[in-house]
């Protein structure tokens, strides 16, 4: 066992640090600084600026435009882009569809797809929930009724992240109401922008943003050839990306920027003749947190080690959605009471108010709590670590 | 020793929900948050009307001689309907303090108008760099030929924005952060050198960011003793953390509630997910820090008319400790058991939410609590 | 509602600390002050001197032997006793099957067993649990089979505190195998000096102390007098009996004593050139558990208060048990951290090794560990609220 | 980056296994409770010859050139069987220090007969009054004639009952604070002066009170550099507390997966409990504890040997943390789901239980770790 970084890999650090510096444009750089929030458009503008750059996807293998590198390049790679506060790229094509395609396209599917996934080109999103099919995923309703060489999807997914930013969904369907509800579900890709009958409505999240959407079918057709995996064995896929979802919903590399951020709150924060920062029982309380989080960070890298690379993470990652998204909100929650006062104020506050620094932070914890509940709530996890892992016995 | 409630007390707390059912359900705060304003002066009058803003000043200023206990009982109740009316900036805090230490010319002046349901207070305390230390005080009050001269700045005024009369506590004498040297006066919000900046909170109720700006006030507007003003500030502020522990527990029972009941209706993997024993189990422990929440708080309600100032701080402490920690672990459950509709701003359980995280913050947060509670004499004494 | 005393109430206050104060025996006071722990005989010696006061059972009625107290004179009494680390009487006698008698108890039984359980003359034990019938409790095998004016006993009991010391044990047994395992369940009261066939095993609990017994029952005859209540009805005591253990076990008083070792040992460790209790952090931690404890406490005056005199306490004394058990365990806890180093100790460390106030506290610590399991688990608390007062629906 | 174990690490971690089960199960350590010394010269030969003790020493000393991780893998299954041989007070603190610092001569005197299993070592360092911290130290080594004197107490010397040989840590200058000033001493245990007293732990484990009432100590006994020693000393128990996250890894999995077991196999309301999700749940978030502390183990164990003292403490202060509130979750609820019979002694969880709590309070609890961390340089930098 070795932690230790080699002189190349020393050298890597100092080359990827150099160059994110250099490369984040001055607006975001500002924010970053600040811990503000970033625009659509700005983390937009990253990606793009990574894709040039070829490291936009450190996971993807070389052959379909991953930069090649080994877990040690990425676990680095991913530690400078938090250190910088860099904007965090949409994980729905590069995290998620994109490796599933990789793993389960067909040729012309993966020609057709992965490239403008990697350019940033075509923004993806998720169709998974329903309105009634929310931690019991498997019984989704939304139906695809093949007609010639078409799916006729009629339905409603919800929880369609970013969908109004979208220009392709990935949904899970039923093809199939024989069986266990866990058979006749396939996995289609759809056009948003192009396809008659699919409507997106954002709706407002207690963090005050539209983070979310609800998408409705009707009558809506999508070709058979956008079909990754044979019909009505979508539910491999659809738990492949659960495990992909589980180690990014983690949110390790996230929620340092947020640490970073109460610090610098209670730094300004001032208490007495000193800050915030200078009461020992604060500072032990921002300590515990990211000591905690590197205990995660710890088991992510592990984790991440021990899977192959392109093969989705086993249930063993349900430890890192749990123990990562708990961080996570009690890092929010400690940001909030770094806050004080100013805690009550809310992103529309006047700037007299409510310095910069300090404007997202109560969006965040709200919107945050979310991040216990969807990619399979808390309980779902807990749920498939019993039965599958520890193998404990059926009620 | 006694915790039933008296036959008025009932009629009280009945009287109030019955008005949230039918005039001030959580619908329409939702409207209200748009608002200019937040709150309407005809349902504040309505209150008004009912006697609520009356019932714990002595009957000698045209209340009705009760005690804080009632003003727990109605509060808890607004809170079950998130009913936006600035209950506690005007009748608990500023109204508070000008019952006890006002001359009886500001009774008059101010008070009766406020119980008439005709105007309302505001209480400016916090400043920018104070966080909850009510000694650290920047805003200064020069002596001038008719009185005083106001200079500087307060923050989150709770009904800042709409208050017809604030109270502002300045440093006539001494330094930041010195104990004596504060003094409050009761000024007019729409006094010259005054001005007013609308700050939205999270939890949709508006403050004022206000700046005075040499503003003068008359010699009759000292309330309390010159430089005598931080106990007088720090029994009120109790008394708004007692309020805030009053309110959160009816946004605490109502969410608990909602969520209990939403355990019994919502249906996945074809059973109510209130069958799993592991939702049963954290709602079993969200009902104990309910019940806890509720003890502290009538422990607290109790003891804020207690003029002993210890056991005051002590008991007041404890349920705001535990509004904030076992409230916390209310909120937060009723979240993760709603799922993701809780995330929505449309779901009612997130505006119960973002209200008790404001009050969480509100006049103290756990760790001020805490100190607070551990610098007490008692503390180093016997501890039962 | 009020909760301020009259001057009758200060006065009271004033008497019972001045008489407790006067009539500990020397050894238990020292003991007492120490925070040491007190064996089974000084228990039994205060419990005689309360008794000969008229104070040994505070919530009996009058008529049998109470001191006719109200609600407020019994809470001032209990928080004197606690104030002075008096010794806690058994709970077996007086708090359990004292009450069940006085409420289901026929004239006969009143007579017999009532005034020794209160003068100390007969110690109690308790006969719930069984190897296989734990949180189960329904499902108990103690067989009582009717022979002429007896039952036989024949089974095993465990977690019979302080059998070892005990006259008298009451047992659940089975005297019906019909219907649902809650029927056919009986309340005993049998003379365990006195019974051939009983036989009391000790056995040491990882406090390193002997508090448990086995016992065993091979043919042993109770006559069918010694029945509480009616044949096969059983099961409403045992419920009315855990309402009042819960309340018991929760255990605000004696967490109290607990708590004031925790400060004494603070305040007795050095750290640095001042003591543990210098340190602010430290000292949050103390005020954080009296605080939460007085939350409980006031719980459970309410709950008393609410409930009648003399009745059981209902479903909502579960409340006492999970909240009360887990603060008086934390309290364990925090005295244990404050020992430091000497928390490694035991209680046959040598004196020079670990001073006389310290050398209980990691017995305790280990002991309480089962306050969260005896008594009906608190998951079996939460069940109860769960299912009784919330109405959640089975599964 | 590597997590993988090498072969020859392998080979360790089964041989270890292997011996814990035939030769030292539990049930061995259960009996030597009783006994004086607590544990067993032949074993600890045993051990030698099995080459354990010597595997993380360098090869010119008759080591085998391991790292610390391989000493972390013993320990993990070692705590597995609660083996009461004084690995962690031999190997890792006192062999450690004189394998680091000690002169040719000291190596040949007092490690290698450690390593051969012929011997055993200890390090008194801890005083009555001195808690966690390593600079408060009272005991003093005047200079004499022919060396020192040595005059004071130390406590809860690990193996100290049994130990041949014994590093002392005293005061050479300065006052009881000082940092620097400290020396460390090599002082063989029938000394004249030195008095022991055996004391008896929790977890069944022996240690002793030490007093130094004038014991005549050579010159060539000085370990390191004289009044340089608190840096050795800080080296040693960060490495100490590295070791006490490895055995309780051990004892922590095997508690874990007892309580797994036994939730299969014990039956309440006519079903195993581990049907019931409620306990189901609690189970994955043991889980989720055990693999933290793994991870954190596992970094700690790596950076022990790392020279730069900033990554080590960071590393081995967030594993400590991790073991303390981690752990300690999982020890807790492991005696809760085992029921009432986790209490009685004859279960082996408690001694499991007890263990861990033992090994929690050894260099450094949570407060403490957590406050090194929060004064490290690093922490006011970057967070990443």
């Amino acid at each position: 066992m070795d932690m230790s970084f080699t002189p190349e890999q020393i050298a890597f650090r100092k080359e990827v640090r150099e160059w994110i510096d250099s490369a984040l444009p001055p607006e975001i750089k500002r924010k970053a600084e600040n811990g503000a929030n970033f625009e659509h458009d700005e983390v937009m503008e990253w990606h793009k600026i990574l894709y040039r750059k070829g490291w936009a996807a450190p996971g993807w293998p070389e052959e379909v435009g991953g930069p090649g590198w080994d877990v040690a390049q990425r676990f680095i790679f991913g530690e400078e882009c938090a250190r910088a506060n860099a904007p965090t790229l949409s994980p729905f094509g590069l995290g998620m569809v994109g490796p599933l395609i990789i793993e389960y396209g067909n040729d012309e599917q993966k020609k057709r797809f992965l490239p403008k996934i990697l350019s940033g080109e075509e923004v993806w999103c998720q169709g998974y929930s329903e309105p009634n099919a929310g931690s019991d995923l498997a019984s989704l309703q939304l139906r695809a009724d093949k007609d010639g060489d078409d799916y006729i999807l009629n339905g409603q997914k919800t929880w369609t992240t970013h969908a109004q930013y979208a220009d392709w969904i990935f949904v899970l369907c039923r093809t199939s109401s024989e069986g266990k509800p866990q058979q006749g579900i396939s996995f289609l890709l759809a056009d948003l922008k192009n396809t008659e009958g699919i409507e997106v409505k954002p709706f407002l999240t207690t963090g005050g943003t539209d983070a979310f959407s609800e998408t409705w079918f009707e009558d809506a057709r999508v070709p058979q050839e956008n079909r990754v995996g044979p019909e009505n064995e979508g539910w491999t896929m659809a738990k492949a990306l659960l495990g992909h979802e589980r180690t990014l919903i983690g949110g390790v590399a996230e929620s340092g920027r947020w640490l970073a951020a109460t610090k610098r709150i209670a730094a300004s924060t001032p208490v007495g003749v000193g800050t915030l920062m200078d009461d020992v029982a604060f500072r032990r309380r921002i300590a515990r947190l990211e000591m905690r989080r590197r205990a995660v960070g710890m088991a992510n890298l592990r984790i991440l080690a021990a899977a192959q690379v392109g093969r989705a993470p086993g249930p063993e990652s349900s430890i890192l959605k749990l123990a990562g998204t708990e961080v996570y909100q009690a890092i929010t929650e400690l940001a909030m009471d770094a806050m004080g006062h100013n805690a009550m104020g809310w992103f529309d506050s006047p700037l007299e108010a409510l310095p910069e620094p300090q404007q997202w932070i109560a969006s965040q914890f709200n919107y945050l709590r979310a991040c216990t509940i969807y990619g399979g709530s808390n309980e779902i996890q807990k749920n498939i670590i019993s039965k599958v892992i520890l193998g404990l016995p059926n009620a | 020793m006694n915790f039933d409630l008296s036959e008025e007390q009932q009629m009280i707390v009945d009287s109030v929900a019955k008005f949230v059912e039918n005039d001030s359900p959580v619908e329409r705060f939702r409207e209200l948050r748009q608002s200019e304003q937040g709150w309407e002066p005809q349902m504040w009058a309505k209150m008004a009307e009912y006697g609520w803003l009356a019932v714990a000043y002595p009957e000698e200023q045209g209340g009705f001689g009760g005690s804080f206990v009632d003003l727990a009982l109605i509060l808890e109740q607004l809170g079950r309907g998130l009913v936006p009316e600035p209950y506690i900036p005007s009748v608990v805090l500023a109204g508070g303090l000008i019952s006890k230490f006002g001359s009886s010319e500001q009774l008059e002046r101010y008070l009766t108008p406020m119980i008439e349901g005709r105007s309302s207070l505001a209480l400016a305390y916090a400043e920018k760099q104070s966080r909850y230390n009510l000694n650290d005080c920047l805003t200064r009050a020069d002596k001038s030929t008719g009185g005083w001269t106001l200079k500087g700045q307060k923050v989150w005024v709770l009904n800042g924005h709409a208050a017809d009369h604030l109270i502002v506590a300045a440093r006539t004498s001494g330094e930041q952060f010195d104990s004596s040297g504060i003094s409050l006066f009761i000024v007019d919000s729409d006094a010259p050198g005054l001005s007013r900046i609308l700050v939205k909170g999270m939890d949709g109720q508006r403050s004022a960011l206000i700046n005075f700006d040499g503003v003068e006030v008359d010699a009759d507007r000292l309330l309390g003793e010159e430089n005598e003003g931080l106990a007088p500030l720090e029994w009120a502020i109790d008394r708004g953390a007692a309020a805030a522990c009053a309110e959160g527990q009816g946004e605490i029972s109502e969410m608990f509630e909602r969520t209990v009941q939403y355990l019994k209706d919502r249906r996945q993997f074809k059973v109510p997910i209130g069958s799993f024993q592991a939702l049963q189990h954290r709602a079993a422990e969200m009902f104990a820090e309910v019940e806890l929440c509720k003890s502290t708080m009538i422990l607290a309600a109790i003891q804020a008319d207690n003029e002993d100032a210890g056991t005051r701080k002590a008991e007041i402490s404890s349920a705001k400790l535990q509004l904030n920690d076992g409230g916390w672990f209310v909120q937060k459950y009723a979240l993760q058991l709603f799922g993701g509709i809780a995330i929505t701003d449309e779901e009612d359980i997130g505006l119960f939410f973002k209200r008790l995280r404001v009050l969480n913050g509100l006049f103290g947060d756990a760790d001020y609590h805490v100190d607070r509670f551990q610098s007490l004499e008692r503390f180093n004494g016997e501890s039962i």
